[in-house]
């Protein structure tokens, strides 16, 4: 009988190699027909701790953290102790036994056979070979794989890797053959040609349909990724990109280039978007578009850098001195990254606000395949106007949105001021007047983000009496364990925006007899929010805060 | 000359501010170069100074106190057509701003930067600013300023800036000719203007700036060692270009989207069907 | 008969010396016997515009902004223009006709009388003299202020200022005796000898009995007042004072030296305080104590730098990446100011956690008499350990705080680190055990603080049925509309403390049937603070966000 | 000779990383000098170089990334007695923190700071540093570097710093007596230390480190301009100590509570009545 899906998981030091094995297995995995999920944690440093990788094949897509270890694959024996809660009875443990120990090994000499072919560094592709062999993957696509990686390295190296990848493969297919390892998971055929896209490439991708011209970023893990994919594409798609000297530089250049024209965005994550607070409340100010890739990880200050958390929503919500309107984004899946990164763009211009896409380290360090077809079209407008002589940039209008002009773009002059303003945008110590009618512009825009703000996603029972609250990336572990528990009166409620919350939430709410918020954080800081919003007080709350995203199986305790 | 930026009607500086004098000479400075009101840009951060671009006729971008430089450079990021003007204080440019002004330096985008140094805090009243003097007594640095006296210029020769020169109001001819080839220099240009603030610096005045000034003669800007000795001169301080160099790589040219048009990005739009192809790619 | 109090407002350009009008007046009115407040509202300007400030006097205390004006001393033709609003039947307006013009102004020639001295600028003088006239001034203390006021100036000078003040008090005079102003304000004898204190020189002094022994800042407006109030008294009472570069470097310098064992407190606004926000955090982090003074001022961004809000509450909760305890406490009067400043040092050194004061431009920028007896002797402790070898900064312990070390006293090593630590204080990732334990620790102490929460001040009706709820400056604008309406079921509450909420807030305001919330910002920021802690929502909210107070007459409309 | 501050146990860094070198030197040099345990807080921001203090026996304040030198002067503030050894990396001190470096020499506590500079961005894995050298490609940087590098020991002289040297992990002997003198020197010093990053940068390598440096010889530290011109020789890049000065004011001394004693903070009381006089004055 074939198991629904395989828990493989790779671990070992940093510099050990682990992240090429992954790149490896997953590709050749892909291409065989299994459907593929990854997801990494890993320590705060190059070399040394220990990291590791899981990687989930299954007939149909699954797509969220195990706790559970099917085929587990240390490569040193740190590896062991550090995730030791995590092997079963079931955990095949596959290793080489002159760098690990343990009770349990089943002991493929990885280093022998690679000095075999002459460098113990074919070791890791010897590895591969054997869970190819494990999973019984096609070898000719093992073969393939592996060629067209090493060509590059010259004819000999990738030969040598070939017959590297071909002695493991063989070891695994008699693991297998032997019974020794049990793992067997059907493939899927209609996986052929799907797309193997991570969260941070999905922001990335997403914003660019949305239009995003311009990036401008300060290095700072887990928020670099999406920095680093759009300086990848920058070429070929016309993208404005510079590296800062500190966060405060990204978010005024990008608020100077969304002035002058551009849809720009920051990524960041909470140290760094601190840094930015005072420039979100310049872009309220002066009404200027910019999104903000705000990846969290667990603070305060610079906390477990490498690690995933639900920690920011309170800084998203609240940041920024004084009152200025703006829509907060949260993705669950790596289509809604997509899609939300689009829309946080189109957002933005509308209502001439930051906006923020809220993502975290589990979330953008996932990834799996889906179909090219999921992705829409999507159709973007910078709503800009050429300005006329006497053009006022901040017009007081009935909807409090004022047609937004660039300078050069027109006869118009467009001024941006910090100090309040008036219409045409300089500075006005006139209180009773400009300065309520200014706030109450403002106000407006804010409720007009209310309205538009986006419907919660509902799974599970129509007729719910319970109900599972959540937000973010916790989304496929949720969904994956609810229909593992199918509990016909359970239901789950995913808020793609968190802020503002649309006027349904109290009536979806109200509706459940129990209700439980699960969060990544120390408080339930989206329950708070709920609370604010419907008067509805969650009281039970299921928070998690190690720094490790929830687990499937976790979430199933939470819903028996 | 018809100074076409000139925006008549009240401002908020005292009479005699040094600011004041910039002003005008900003004014005949543009006219004289012909800019066009619609192209060009004022920016700048919070300060007295940087006030100035409230009252020209034209588009501005009045940012955050310290912040000024960011915005002008994301500016030409996003519109590589337009003239970039900064205007801000010493403070402004040098204290809360000094991290961007040495990396806007090092990023060169083709901005003027005209810092209006009055070697005070003029909004806030009173305080020592990163030019104050040593020995400046103010109502935070009640024994004096003990801190070593920010040197702007010879920052920005050591940053091999590609166009640095120091001004001074009270020589209004020299200084708008500065600022003529500073506007007109590709790349990042310093003016560094000597200005009195006569309500909070009671040492700089217009006659301290006259009496420790002069006009130098026979500099060759492009001698960069020449140029530092001369921007270390203290006691009596030379006014004019100190520093030049051409061949500095220009931050927007050197971005994606102007490798073949200079086409402002406002203009431009990107068809669904370039992320479709790189989404093709992750297959 | 004789009125309550009375209001006189002068008008001026920045830079025409109304500043210089308002000391010397404050001075001799309180010298003579009155009750005196005062408070000021002014452009961002150093020339030009319209500034005011109000003085009442009166025989009891009276300490609220007030609409109406009594006596007018318009400098210039604007300051009619922008104050008319505030021009009543009642007023008597007093002015130069060469200068202002006005169908009911009373003419004084403050400038040729002046210049018979031989110079104008000796006009304000006359002014003070005429008002002195008016108010019935003690002759010899008017002369013996002006006359100390001027003596450093010379001889001369002196003399003619003293002949300048007498001749406007001898018009001041006639126009009492002829009854064309009315104002009649009975002294008070029981002032004798009283303090005149700011809400700025509150805070600072406050400090001070705190333990406060260094103080870092980057001038901003309205937090300046305290930087420079510590600057003034560094040499007298020891304080280290550095003005920083910029406020990331103030909250650096801060934790720097509190790490070394100072105490030490930053002072800024709104923009200042975003660029706080990542050090905010840090000190959360490494669990080292800093009071922020926050005098708010109307954002977003530079907003109306030199005016008052209630706008930064949100930010002062919620800012900061990550979860770390602290408190916010909010003084209403200028002894509560006093009093939480000090408080606040205690709070941060105890609970090794950053502390805020709260304040606005109206409480710094406002102040009044009163006896010295009402500041009560502080006693302050460091709360200081001499480390032994091993010593461990974040050792665990039952309520979640560990005796603090400071290196170089002891033997111990101190390590204070920004990532998640162990109770050495050395990085970790060692997550189910060290990061949770550390969390828990930093929640447990957010608990104790929540415990020593300051309890509510309720004035006015036992019995209340309806209840005025507020926070921060609307404290003595408030109290005194209450004492006008006197109504026998209306109650006030009054929170010192804004974060965390004492545990009695639900009961007291449970015990109400109508509830207002009264509060300078745009949406009610503390209503919604209550609503999370309480559940109760406050739906009539009285907000105001022009960037002025609230004077008594407009809370006197809302209680009637 | 023993070196007490040697703290055994595994490190984050990867094996031939310039940052052991580099540990190596700070133990010897600080056991040479005799600095004790309990009299030395180490300072550092974020950064693979910031770890530094994690690995030594003593106090540290490991900071925010950037912010290292205010909490290094804060500390100084509240207790003048300690020494203060700041450790990080370029990035961490020019890049996020270069608007403190600038304000710190002119504030000049008496610190010493080791800028750990392999030109690149290690923790987050090979991003340009500020003194990443022009060309130098990188995922973010994909066309490579136009920035002109930052030149930390030509600013910090032109900044007047009191005392600036480079060093080089490939020449240890002649390190350790650097960092000896700049710590011995009373007021701000700066050693910018070339190490190599082995993982991130390829370019600047040991041996191009090596091959591009030199110990200078016969240099007048005092002379400034000549400091200034050998601070922006490049190519060959001297090491040595190129810029002393004695007599600038330090910020601790300064400071109003050790005008007469330098009892640090933690051991003082302020009575009740020194505020109760303060307050009697406003009457
Ligand atoms: C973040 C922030 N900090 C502080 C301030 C207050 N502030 C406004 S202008 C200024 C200094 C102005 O000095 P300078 O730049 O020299 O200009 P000047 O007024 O002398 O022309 C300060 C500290 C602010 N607006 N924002
Ligand atoms: C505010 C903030 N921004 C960004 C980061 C991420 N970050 C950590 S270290 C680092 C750069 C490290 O470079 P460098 O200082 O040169 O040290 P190295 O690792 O090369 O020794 C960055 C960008 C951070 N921790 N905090
Ligand atoms: S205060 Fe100084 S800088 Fe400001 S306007 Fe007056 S003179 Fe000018
Ligand atoms: S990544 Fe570079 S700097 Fe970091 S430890 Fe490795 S070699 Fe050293
Ligand atoms: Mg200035
Ligand atoms: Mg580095």
């Amino acid at each position: 009988m074939a198991d629904k899906q395989a828990v493989i998981v790779l671990a070992g030091e940093a510099g050990q190699g682990i992240q090429s094995i992954e790149s490896m297995l997953v590709g050749i995995l892909k291409k065989d027909g299994f459907n593929v999920f990854a997801t990494k944690e890993y320590m705060s440093r190059v070399r040394g701790g220990v990291n590791s990788t899981e990687i989930i094949i299954s007939e149909n897509p699954v797509r969220a953290f195990r706790e559970k270890i099917d085929l587990f694959i240390p490569l040193n024996q740190n590896s062991i102790e550090r995730l030791k809660g995590r092997i079963s009875g079931e955990t095949a443990i596959l290793g080489d036994s002159t760098q690990v120990k343990h009770e349990k090994l089943i002991n493929v000499p990885f280093q022998r056979i690679a000095s075999e072919f002459g460098n113990v560094i074919f070791s890791n592709t010897v590895a591969v070979g054997s869970i190819c062999g494990i999973l019984g993957v096609n070898e000719e696509i093992l073969y393939s794989h592996v060629k067209s990686k090493f060509t590059a390295k010259g004819d000999e190296i990738a030969d040598k890797n070939l017959k590297a990848a071909s002695s493991g493969y063989a070891i695994g297919r008699e693991l297998k053959n032997n019974g020794i390892i049990k793992i067997s998971v059907k493939k899927n055929s209609s996986i052929e040609g799907h797309l193997l896209l991570s969260g941070t490439d999905a922001i990335a991708l997403g914003a660019l349909s949305g239009g995003c011209d311009a990036c401008f970023a300060y290095p700072m893990t887990p928020g670099s990724g999406v920095f680093t994919a759009m300086a990848s594409m920058e070429h070929k798609a016309a993208i404005a990109v510079e590296q800062a000297e500190d966060e405060i530089c990204a978010m005024n250049m990008a608020l100077g280039a969304s002035y002058a024209g551009a849809s720009s965005m920051v990524s960041t994550s909470g140290g760094g978007f601190a840094l930015m607070v005072e420039g979100l409340s310049l872009a309220g100010m002066i009404e200027t578009p910019v999104v903000v890739h705000l990846a969290q990880r667990p603070g305060p200050a610079t906390g477990l850098p490498t690690r995933s958390q639900q920690g920011d929503l309170n800084l998203a919500v609240y940041s920024g001195h004084g009152f200025f309107p703006r829509a907060i984004y949260a993705p669950g899946t790596v289509k809604e990254g997509f899609e939300l990164a689009a829309l946080a763009f189109e957002t933005a211009d509308k209502f001439q606000s930051p906006v923020f896409v809220l993502s975290d380290q589990y979330f953008v360090d996932s990834y799996y395949n889906m179909p090219i077809s999921e992705f829409h079209e999507i159709k973007y407008e910078k709503h800009i106007i050429e300005t006329k002589p006497g053009y006022k940039r901040y017009q007081l209008t009935r909807d409090g949105i004022s047609p937004r002009g660039v300078p050069g773009f027109g006869s118009g002059f467009v001024c941006a001021d910090s100090d309040e303003h008036d219409e045409e945008g300089r500075i006005t110590e006139d209180l009773d007047g400009v300065r309520n009618s200014m706030v109450e512009k403002r106000m407006k825009k804010a409720a007009l983000i209310k309205e538009a703000a986006l419907e919660p996603v509902i799974t599970g029972a129509k007729d719910y009496s319970r109900l599972i609250v959540s937000w973010g990336s916790n989304f496929n572990a949720i969904e994956e364990a609810l229909s593992i528990v199918n509990d016909p009166k359970t239901a789950f409620v995913h808020f793609p925006q968190v802020y503002p919350l649309p006027k349904s939430t109290a009536e979806i709410l109200a509706q459940a007899k129990e209700i439980i918020d699960i969060e990544q954080n120390e408080t339930g800081q989206f329950a708070d929010l709920i609370k604010l919003e419907t008067g509805i007080d969650i009281k039970k709350r299921v928070l998690k805060y190690n720094g490790m995203p929830f687990s499937v199986e976790e979430i199933v305790k939470v819903l028996k | 000359m018809e100074k076409i930026f000139d925006r008549t009607g009240e401002n908020a500086w005292c009479p005699g501010c040094g600011n004041i004098g910039l002003r005008n000479i900003m004014l005949s400075a543009m006219s004289e170069l012909g800019l066009k009101q619609e192209e060009v840009v004022f920016v700048s951060g919070i300060g007295q100074a940087a006030k100035a671009p409230q009252y020209y006729n034209g588009s501005f971008f009045n940012g955050l106190h310290g912040r000024a430089l960011p915005a002008a450079a994301g500016i030409k990021a996003a519109n590589p057509n337009l003239k970039v003007i900064v205007e801000s204080g010493d403070g402004d440019m040098y204290g809360e701003g000094g991290n961007h002004f040495l990396h806007a330096i090092r990023r060169n985008p083709d901005i003027t930067v005209i810092a209006h140094n009055n070697m005070v805090y003029g909004l806030t009243k009173g305080q020592a600013s990163p030019t104050s003097q040593e020995g400046m007594v103010t109502p935070i640095q009640v024994d004096g300023v003990f801190e070593e006296p920010l040197n702007p210029v010879a920052l920005a020769i050591a940053m091999d800036a590609p166009f640095v020169a120091r001004g001074s109001v009270g020589e209004m001819e020299k200084t708008k000719e500065i600022i003529k080839q500073a506007v007109m220099h590709r790349g990042f240009s310093l003016v560094d203007v000597f200005q009195a603030c006569v309500s909070f610096n009671k040492i700089n005045t217009h006659k301290w700036f006259r009496e420790h000034t002069y006009i130098m003669e026979g500099h060759d800007p492009h001698d960069r060692q020449a140029a530092l000795k001369k921007a270390m001169e203290t006691g009596n301080m030379p006014l004019g270009i100190l520093y030049m160099k051409e061949d500095r790589a220009v931050f927007e040219d050197k971005l994606a989207p102007y490798e073949k048009s200079k086409q402002p990005l406002y203009a431009r739009h990107r068809e669904f069907e370039t992320v479709k192809k790189i989404l093709a790619e992750k297959a």
